[in-house]
């Protein structure tokens, strides 16, 4: 089961990442990079490393991606 | 385990590329955010040893997985999310002086 | 065509790394079987990473926290301070005062985080920022006057400042009681029993200078990109 | 009776005060710059001759050295720290008038602070025996440079610094992904333990470590073709910056490229495999690509940046022989390059700062108006082109002797041709310097303010005493090879055994 798991994070990592590069709009590429840290963050639990996964959930999904956000409503939204 | 390792190269392929390809400065940022996020994912899981339990020495646990890349990572976050904001701080200063994200009509307004 | 360039040039050098990766053998990891055999009883913390952050290379933790420094620094001059024209007003009564309930919530987790940090995951950056998190939801939630009202530019670089001076000033406690830069044991912080509050030696303190220095930190970095007409 | 570490926390208290000090006084502010500045040197100083002595380890922490950080002051790190200090505090001095305030108010000490962030970053970058402490003073450096490029907010600067950034981003990720490499394959990150086990990574890891730490700082001290941020970057950043920056922080970048060849590679290494010859040629594609390129400059920061590419090639050529002879006259090459540049960057600031003056036409008629600037500027400029006796040339002498020695004709050919091709470009900028003109000054001026001037002539000066009595930095860089050439005694005096 954990395999699985495992096995279908790694997936949805792969599958965001190429995602968040490849849409036009640029807050659909920044939420879809929420998705791959996401993703990260219960990869790193999993991999049995707590302090990296707290880390990366407030500062890449929380920090990084509000200053994203700022960027874009400052800037324009499409590519 | 060589499946990780595949999947965190292509993630290092998808984030070059981005960063080589693209004309948007913030997919240029975006694609950073994916290599630098795939270099530390690289970290954790070079410290995964089979069995291995998180590293903090409280019960009777005998295998810890490796706590040095773990520490290491979290000064590589830190780090990258300091870059990363200076980016997005000067991508935010760039298009208020040329009104526009592209790279090559920054280039072009500059003669 | 180009695209296609800059695609082989990525598989090239990703390919690279592959082999890199896939060509590593077991070795003895000398510095890690160190720090878990000795770790607990020489740095008075049972969470290793946070041992080997602020105890063994805390001088690393000196360094990163200076970087996070620079770049609050170069951010809140590059983008000079102006009216807040974006995000204001969007949000109902409700929102506000549900907001003003949970801010102490995250203050207090924040300062756990911080507190705790030698025991369980987490840490000084961490709850530094979640620290930084209730800066940014006064100036996501209301705006950035009030923001800036309760805790202004000024403090907040003071803030960082002090956190900064306090993370080497620790260290330098370590030279005064005859050991060298940022020792804890040697120089006589008190270890105390491995999973107590008051243990770890100076891992504590410097938790708590880096969260300071952290939350402002970041509070200065997303206060300014807000900034701007 | 200073310890070693003041040398990276002083800057980097003096940084962290200046908000501190600021809120009691501004008039404080100069004074405390130049005070802290000046205890600064008097430190480097202090420690440098006794490294000299006998080389220093620093174990912080108080730890076991085998798991502890470590400062390693042997004499190239010694050398090394020594010349960024020089630069450094002549930089602090001149940038004490350069940098005017603007309306916020907030320029200076900002500019302050990331500058001594910046020498504290480089420092550490030399002194640090932990090769992940390398890489965090590493990017401390980087992005204080990122900074003070911005500091004026000039609309060029900011198209440059997001290229500098994007370049240094992915130094960092190479050299981040170098260091986990070598420390999954040797299980360590203290240098000289590395070295001992390094002979056991097999050999392909190697090469691609190898790679990935010559891409990561070859971004960094601008290899041709991973130079090009370096050309945008300089004609928008503030001229003491240049200085620092050209001076001695791309040779930060060379002398960890060095330590990590030398130290964890070592000697078998460079010998059994071709990088030497590797090495070589690259360094002479980088010299005479710069030179070529510097010739059809008109931006005269341009043209230095060029000018400076060109100059980090020959050194590449000299330390890549893995000999004797080689490591002295790149060492030589190193300091002598770090005086000419700082010199001729710091007189440009004066020519730019009175006259506005940026490009080969705009310094028409300067050699009048500024005479011993002009003067300054041209003894650093015909140091740099390599003619006697100026230090410059015997450098540049040494590098083609050991070039011979080591079977290396067709690059010791070379390297006087390209002097040849920067002769011509800098008689063009003399040439002009010393035409009738009739430059504006911006302000009203009899003579340019003291502390503009004087480390300028400092500077200047310095080149052509170093020519005519090399003697004494000759001994001193005699040393260096010692600790380089057989890794043995690196490990001996890190690890004590």
């Amino acid at each position: 089961m954990e395999q699985i798991l495992y096995y279908l994070l790694l997936i949805i990592l792969l599958g965001s990442s190429i995602f968040a590069i490849a849409t036009k709009n640029l807050l659909i590429s920044v939420i879809t990079l929420t998705v791959f840290s996401g993703s990260l963050v219960m990869l790193y639990v999993f991999l049995q490393a707590p302090d990296v996964a707290l880390a990366e959930i407030v500062i890449s999904g929380g920090i990084t991606t509000g200053l994203f956000i700022v960027t874009i409503s400052k800037t324009e939204g499409l590519e | 385990m060589e499946l990780t390792y595949l999947v965190i190269a292509i993630l290092i392929c998808v984030g070059l590329y981005a960063i080589a390809s693209k004309r948007n400065l913030l997919k240029i940022v975006i694609g950073i955010n994916i290599l630098e996020s795939a270099v530390i994912f690289l970290f954790v899981f070079s410290s995964y040893r089979p069995g291995g339990t998180v590293p903090i020495i409280s019960g009777n646990h005998e295998l810890f997985v490796d706590p040095v890349p773990q520490a290491l990572a979290l000064t590589a976050i830190v780090i990258g999310a300091s870059t990363t904001a200076l980016m997005l701080g000067l991508v935010i200063e760039l298009y208020k002086r040329y009104d526009t994200l592209n790279i090559t009509e920054i280039r072009k307004m500059r003669g | 065509m180009r695209k296609l360039y800059c695609l082989i040039l990525a598989i090239l050098l990703a390919s690279m790394f592959f082999m890199a990766f896939s060509g590593l053998q077991e070795v003895d990891m000398e510095l890690s079987n160190f720090y878990l055999e000795t770790g607990v009883e020489e740095t008075g913390a049972i969470n290793m990473v946070t041992a080997i952050l602020f105890d063994y290379r805390g001088f690393d933790t000196l360094g990163e926290a200076t970087v996070i420094f620079a770049a609050a620094t170069i951010i809140s001059f590059l983008l000079p301070k102006k009216q807040t024209t974006m995000l204001k007003d969007d949000f109902s009564l409700l929102v506000h005062k549900s907001i003003k309930s949970v801010i102490p919530i995250v203050f207090i987790l924040g300062v756990y985080l911080v507190v705790f940090g030698h025991l369980s995951p987490g840490g000084g950056f961490t709850g530094g920022v979640i620290l930084a998190v209730i800066a940014i939801l006064w100036t996501v939630v209301f705006d950035l006057e009030y923001s800036e009202s309760k805790l202004s530019y000024s403090t907040k670089s003071l803030i960082e400042d002090l956190g900064a001076l306090a993370f080497v000033i620790i260290g330098l406690f370590g030279m005064i009681a005859g050991s060298t830069f940022l020792a804890s044991g040697q120089a006589g912080f008190y270890l105390g029993t491995p999973g107590e509050i008051l243990s770890g030696g100076a891992i504590p303190y410097l938790n708590m200078a880096v969260g300071a220095k952290v939350g402002a930190g970041l509070a200065i970095i997303f206060n300014s990109l807000i900034k701007g007409e | 009776m200073a310890s070693p570490i003041w040398l990276i926390i002083l800057p980097l208290i003096t940084a962290f005060g200046l908000g501190i000090v600021k809120i009691f006084s501004k008039k404080l502010l100069k004074p405390f710059l130049a005070l802290s500045a000046t205890i600064h040197l008097i430190l480097v100083i202090d420690v440098v001759i006794r490294a000299f002595e006998e080389p220093m380890i620093y174990s912080l922490g108080g730890w076991d050295r085998l798991f502890a950080i470590n400062l390693v002051i042997d004499p190239l790190a010694a050398i090394m720290a020594l010349l960024i200090s020089v630069i450094s505090y002549l930089v602090v001095i001149y940038s004490l008038s350069f940098i005017k305030e603007d309306k916020s108010k907030y320029r200076v000490p900002k500019y302050f602070l990331l500058l001594f962030l910046l020498i504290a970053g480089m420092l550490g970058m030399v002194l640090t025996g932990d090769l992940f402490n390398l890489y965090v003073f590493f990017e401390i450096a980087a992005i204080t440079s990122y900074a003070l490029v911005l500091i004026y907010k000039r609309d060029g600067s900011l198209e440059g610094t997001f290229k500098y950034l994007l370049a240094g981003t992915l130094s960092g990720v190479f050299i981040l992904v170098a260091i986990l490499l070598v420390y999954l394959s040797t299980g360590t990150l203290n240098m000289a333990r590395i070295a001992v086990k390094f002979a056991e990574v097999p050999g392909q890891l190697k090469s691609i470590i190898l790679i990935l730490f010559l891409t990561g700082f070859g971004i960094k001290f601008a290899l041709v073709p991973l130079h090009t941020w370096m050309p945008d970057v300089y004609p928008e950043a503030p001229a003491p910056y240049n200085a620092i920056s050209s001076g001695v922080g791309i040779k930060a970048s060379l002398y960890a490229f060095i330590r990590v060849i030398y130290v964890l590679f070592g000697f078998d290494f460079i010998a059994n495999t071709e990088l030497t010859s590797l090495l070589v040629v690259w360094g002479v594609i980088t010299f005479m690509v710069a030179h070529l390129m510097a010739y059809q400059q008109k931006n005269l920061k341009r043209l230095f940046a060029f000018s400076s590419i060109a100059q980090v090639g020959y050194i590449i050529i000299a330390v890549s022989l893995a000999t004797d002879k080689g490591l002295i006259a790149g060492g030589f090459h190193i300091v002598n390059h770090a005086l000419m540049k700082g010199a001729i960057f710091l007189a440009l600031g004066i020519f730019i700062y009175y006259f506005k003056a940026e490009t080969i036409e705009d310094i028409k008629g300067l050699g009048r108006s500024l005479p011993l600037t002009s003067f300054t500027f041209t003894l650093a400029a015909l140091a740099m082109i390599g003619l006697p006796p100026f230090n410059g040339f015997l450098s540049k002498w040494l590098i083609i002797e050991a070039a011979l020695e080591s079977g290396y004709t067709v690059a010791a050919f070379f390297i006087p041709v390209g002097s040849l091709l920067s002769l011509v470009y800098y008689l063009r900028v003399l040439q002009s310097l010393y035409s009738s003109g009739e430059p504006k000054p911006r302000v009203d001026f009899k003579r340019p303010r003291l502390s503009l001037e004087l480390p300028a002539v400092i500077l200047g000066f310095s080149c052509l005493l170093l020519g005519i009595f090399p003697r004494l930095p000759l001994d001193m860089l005699g040393q260096i090879s010692h600790y380089l050439l057989d890794s043995s005694n690196y490990i001996n005096l890190l690890l004590g055994g």
